[in-house]
């Protein structure tokens, strides 16, 4: 009786654990593990049939086809946020310097692309944890744990932008742009309280002449986009960079850098 | 207390298909949902220290009722039948609209809603 | 006996259509004669208002299942004949894949099913099989936007029939049967009991996600709209009637007087404002159908016998003309290229003129001009003397119809160029020429369903009044739409209502 | 995920349904007489012992029809929106040795459950749609080893459509047959044979079997369009 109550009581829990899991993959496993304590459950509830059936359908035949749905293979899957003049959405085609450069890489291994977008913020979780092999979309070169990042293929600047008059001294904190580019609205941006700092590609996409040059500050070291690869995935880095250079040495970055940032 | 387990597990659902963007999460919360719905209608049959309804004669002791037993093995089978098609035109939509991020491709809907002059 | 045969012999079909076109289209006309035949005769059988019941299996009613064949059934058959009959012509020419024919086999036996059904949970396993082949129709021309409107359609209607299963499993809990019938009479003894008004509440929301009610059915204006034009007609004007039949059924039993006038009244209104505000014509379309649910509904509300029959009137005058608009309103689009009023008007020319007349006929009707359908069924629905606040709601819709409609007139203008003919004439002779005749028809058919409307002058006054004062007010507003909220209508926030509408219905049940 | 106004209205207005709804069912004394409509019936009137394959085959064979036919419109529809564009060239998902001797001897212990389950599902718990999913899962595992072309040279996919559809037609016409015979619809018509004897419980073992093929067909239909189509999201 005991165990009854104990296992009913179990299953909210792992079915809320399973659903705010980040990562597709492990709310599936989560998802199955419920259905299989499910079917345990069904067998104190002196209910065989529905048991087999439960187990049968929900842990076997749902989570085999939620896996295969999800599974990647004989593919390069690359997760960016749009970012103009380096992966943005035309219709329904692709085009930008960063898109050009994985598609040839893509080629170059034998594996056809597939791209999807997301929010910059997901973009270093998602290829940390292995969802994604290569983070793209104006990757702005910065330390990340657990991911390595290619070197540079283009070099960039960093804006603040907005922030009332007293609000941009040093000692306040900027808030690194976060969300979907799509969802970035131009004109609550310079009026919002808290600073955003942007990337040369997305400031430009954004830039306002009407507003006064003071609430735009421009951070002076140098930095460069980068590509995002997993920790674990060194073969894929090491490709990656080894491309790039090759495309850098034979003058094909620049061409393509013109054709694409005009 | 099942029922109760099977009605938390509908909430649950609830929150989980209100609340997280990602398409196939909402998928799987709508699982969820369903099996919530299922537990109920099982824990209706159930009685306690009852046995297993197998039984030629079936009077000398407290056996489950059969009937919520006979209709789960329906309801399940039509709840994969809707997540196999549901998943399906997550995959055609994701084909289209690269992403499975469900505000996202309702924008872009309305984006060729509007270009097309309607549907 | 021959009950079960109705369905049956459409899913038999169903399964059979599967090699050429030719063969599917041929099943499709084969299916429509047994079941014309079957309904003629079930019909002259129930003439003196007795039901024909079955218990499936020859076992008792409280073992089996039990199909009935009543005054509902006898009143929605003749309305799924015609409109499967204009649905075929139309799509003839299109030459759809047989897997089109075997979908629309599945959808009408699963229609005639529901009709016959007298089980809770039999009705919860048909509602499922019709969502599921709505849900491939709507998405068949496998175009994005449609497939994103059918997937939010199918989370929602799942999402309602959890709700209805939980139900179910109350109702069996205290009660130990799922047999209608049974279940009427355990309730009118202890009508108040706690668990009455919980069931009441998880199988009326769960039923209203699929019955178009305001706040539950958030998905019908994308759904409806998005879909191949004879399927939008297949599911205005019939399967969304399927929800209303439950909620019929399950007004017989449980005490659901004022909850279903307060939906129904927030369904008319609130469906009518986003009429009168919708940029295209597919889309005005579902929304007006939102709102006539909410006649039906008021309807239901009223329960005297003559308001049931009003109901039922309304229900096949609503499912002929609003059929006929979408079918009419799938070739004026796609003739024209893009469904916006504004482009339908300023390139009417290339309308074919049947497509006008079908239009016109189709307007008529839903504003109510006096001889024609919609006046027929409202002047039984008025006639049964409902309170005011009902008379009230159902007046204002009226006049928010016509004011909506009114956008149709320019294109009714004579033109001189003839445009191409249209060579759908077939599909909408069928449905235009019950709506010219239907207050004879159904007195000749179904006598059961003109208790004593008779068109009394002070109906004809009310009538085209409110399509006098919706004309008026068309003109004199100018077209500025205010910017009425969308957010409603996204998965999240629909599955917030559904949530929202369960909490008020059960505090209607409560009080 | 900072919590947003509408995530913290949605699960308030959730945890109100929850509440609404357990404490209304509670309300009332939780001992009702127990309904034993279909357990005290005689074993002799469906020969079944199994209590829910009689209620599930034989009292209401009606509903079991219909959740047929809602699992034959699925398989319709996973092929019409994935048959799309049928892609050859799929790499086998595992290429290892044990995934490959595994296999190969799991699936006939698979195909050995599954008709175990369908044969006796009148006397043992089990059923038609249990044995079918389980040997649609022992083909998967032979696909995922052997590769998906392998697979289909063998098991050729219309075969498969032929099984699903006749299966589902028999059963059709099975439920109609009784009418001819002067019968109400969905009569039982074999003999009942002994209760607990392998041969009992009237036709419910044919209905057993018919529908195991049936779902055999149709879920390794759906499970072939999904390898053949996966990764996509």
């Amino acid at each position: 009786m005991i165990a009854r109550t104990a296992l009913l009581a179990l299953l909210p829990i792992v079915a809320a654990i399973a659903l705010t899991q980040r990562r597709r993959l492990t709310a599936i496993i989560g998802m199955g593990l419920f259905s299989f304590l499910l079917a345990v459950s069904y067998l104190l509830l002196h209910a065989p049939d529905v048991a087999l059936t439960e187990a049968t359908i929900g842990l076997g035949l749902i989570t085999a086809i939620y896996v295969l749905a999800i599974r990647r293979t004989g593919r390069l899957t690359v997760v960016a946020d749009e970012a103009p003049g380096l992966f943005v959405r035309e219709g329904d085609r692709i085009v930008g310097l960063e898109h050009e450069i994985l598609a040839r890489f893509a080629r170059h291994l034998g594996l056809d692309l597939s791209v999807q977008f997301v929010p910059h913020r997901d973009v270093a979780d998602l290829v940390r944890s292995g969802e994604a092999d290569v983070g793209a979309g104006g990757w702005v070169l910065g330390e990340e744990a657990g991911v390595f990042a290619t070197r540079p293929h283009l070099d960039t600047a960093l804006f603040t932008v907005g922030g009332t008059k007293e609000g941009t001294g040093e000692g306040v904190p900027r808030v690194r742009y976060e969300g979907y580019f799509a969802d970035l609205d131009p004109k609550s941006l310079y009026t919002a309280e808290t600073p955003v700092t942007l990337d040369l590609a997305r400031f430009l996409a954004v830039q306002r002449s009407d507003v006064p040059d003071d609430s735009v500050t421009r951070h002076p070291q140098p930095r460069g986009y980068a590509f995002v690869v997993n920790g674990r995935r060194r073969d894929l880095h090491s490709a990656l960079d080894a491309y790039i250079e090759r495309l850098r040495e034979d003058g094909e970055l620049d061409r393509l850098a013109g054709r694409f940032l005009a | 207390m099942a029922f109760s387990v099977g009605v938390v597990l509908f909430g649950i659902g609830l929150v989980a298909i209100a609340i997280r963007r990602d398409l196939v999460i909402k998928l799987l919360a709508l699982g969820l949902t369903n099996a919530g719905s299922i537990l109920c209608l099982v824990a209706v049959g159930d009685r306690p220290d009852a046995r297993v309804p197998i039984c030629a004669v079936c009077r000398d002791a407290i056996y489950a009722d059969p009937l919520p037993q006979a209709l789960v093995l329906s309801a399940i089978v039509i709840n994969f039948a809707i997540l196999a098609l549901a998943l399906v035109f997550v995959m055609r939509l994701v084909e289209r609209y690269r992403s499975t991020d469900s505000r996202h491709i309702e924008d872009l809907v309305q984006r060729d809603l509007d270009e097309g002059g309607g549907p | 006996m021959i009950l079960a045969v109705l369905p049956l012999s459409r899913f038999v079909l169903g399964l059979l259509c599967r090699l050429s076109e030719r063969t599917a289209r041929l099943l499709a006309a084969v299916g429509w004669c047994i079941s014309a035949a079957l309904t003629i005769f079930l019909i002259v059988e129930t003439r003196d208002g007795s039901t024909i019941t079955v218990v499936l299996g020859g076992w008792s009613a409280d073992l089996g299942i039990v199909l009935r064949f009543d005054a509902v059934s006898a009143a929605v058959c003749p309305l799924v004949l015609l409109l499967e009959l204009a649905a075929i012509l139309y799509v003839r020419r299109d030459a759809p894949r047989p897997l089109f024919y075997a979908l629309l086999q599945f959808l009408l036996g699963a229609v005639f099913a529901l009709l016959l059904s007298q089980d809770l949970f039999n009705e919860y396993v048909i509602l499922e099989l019709l969502t599921l082949v709505g849900f491939l129709l709507v998405g068949y021309d496998r175009r994005p936007t449609q497939v994103w409107a059918s997937l939010k359609y199918l989370v929602l209607a799942s999402i309602g029939m959890g709700f209805f299963l939980i139900g179910v499993a109350v109702v069996y809990r205290h009660t130990g049967t799922l047999n209608l019938g049974l279940l009427a009479e355990i309730v009118a003894d202890r009508p108040d009991a706690p668990w009455v008004t919980l069931a009441a509440t998880l199988l009326t929301a769960g039923v209203a996600v699929k019955a178009g009610l305001f706040g539950f059915s958030q998905w019908l204006p994308a759904a409806h709209s998005a879909a191949p034009p004879a399927v939008s007609a297949l599911l205005s004007g019939l399967v969304i009637k399927m929800g209303i039949v439950v909620i019929l059924r399950l007004s017989q039993v449980f005490p659901l007087g004022t909850t279903l006038q307060i939906l129904g009244a927030a369904t008319a209104l609130l469906g009518v404002v986003y009429t009168a505000y919708a940029r295209n014509l597919k889309r005005m379309l579902a929304f007006s159908t939102l709102s006539q649910i909410g006649y039906l509904v008021l309807g239901l509300a009223i329960g005297t016998p003559q308001a049931l029959a009003g109901v039922l009137d309304y229900a096949i005058a609503h499912g002929l003309f609003k059929g006929l608009l979408f079918l009419a309103a799938g070739e004026a689009s796609r003739a024209v290229g893009s469904g916006r009023f504004s482009d339908l008007v300023s390139k009417r020319a290339a309308i074919p003129n049947a497509t006008v007349v079908a239009l016109l006929v189709g307007t008529l009707g839903i504003v109510g001009l006096p001889p024609l359908a919609g006046f027929g069924a409202k002047a039984v629905l008025l006639g049964s003397h409902p309170n005011v606040f009902v008379v009230t709601i159902l007046v204002l819709t009226s006049i928010g119809t016509a004011f909506s409609f009114a956008r149709l007139l320019p294109l009714f203008r004579f033109r001189r160029t003839a445009p191409r003919p249209s060579k759908r004439i077939a599909a909408y002779a069928v449905l235009a020429l019950p709506i010219l005749f239907f207050v004879p028809l159904t007195g000749v058919t179904l006598p059961s369903l003109q208790l004593g409307s008779g068109l009394r002058p002070l109906l004809v006054v009310e009538s085209v009044g409110a399509i006098a004062i919706g004309l008026l007010l068309h003109r004199l507003t100018e077209r500025r739409a205010p910017r009425l909220p969308k957010r409603i209508f996204f998965l999240e926030e629909a599955t917030l209502a559904i949530l929202i509408g369960l909490l008020l219905v059960f505090l209607c049940l409560r009080v | 995920m900072r919590p947003r106004p509408f995530h913290l209205l949605a699960i308030v207005c959730t945890v109100c349904v929850v509440l609404v709804v357990l404490l209304a069912f509670h309300s009332v004394d939780p001992e009702t007489a127990p309904h034993a409509t279909y357990v005290e019936r005689p074993v002799a009137e469906t020969g079944a012992t199994n209590r829910v394959a009689s209620v599930y085959l034989n009292y209401r064979l009606y509903d079991s029809l219909l959740e047929l036919l809602v699992f034959f419109v699925a398989v319709l529809g996973v092929r019409f929106y994935l048959g799309a564009r049928e892609r050859p060239d799929v790499p086998p998902l595992a290429e290892s040795e044990v995934v490959r001797t595994s296999a190969a001897l799991l699936f006939p212990l698979a195909v050995l459950l599954g008709v175990y389950l369908a044969a006796l599902g009148q006397i043992s718990p089990g059923g038609g749609f249990g044995a079918g999913v389980i040997a649609a899962s022992g083909l998967l595992l032979t696909s995922i080893a052997l590769g998906i072309d392998a697979i289909d040279r063998r098991i050729r996919r219309n075969a498969m459509e032929r099984i699903e559809r006749g299966a589902l037609l028999v059963l059709l016409l099975l439920m109609l047959l009784p009418l001819p015979l002067g019968r109400p619809a969905f009569a039982d018509l074999l003999p009942k044979g002994a209760p607990g004897a392998v041969l009992s419980g009237g036709s419910i073992p044919l209905y057993n079997v018919l529908i195991a093929l049936k779902v055999v067909a149709g879920a390794w239909l759906i499970l072939r369009s999904f390898v053949r189509h996966r990764g996509e999201i």
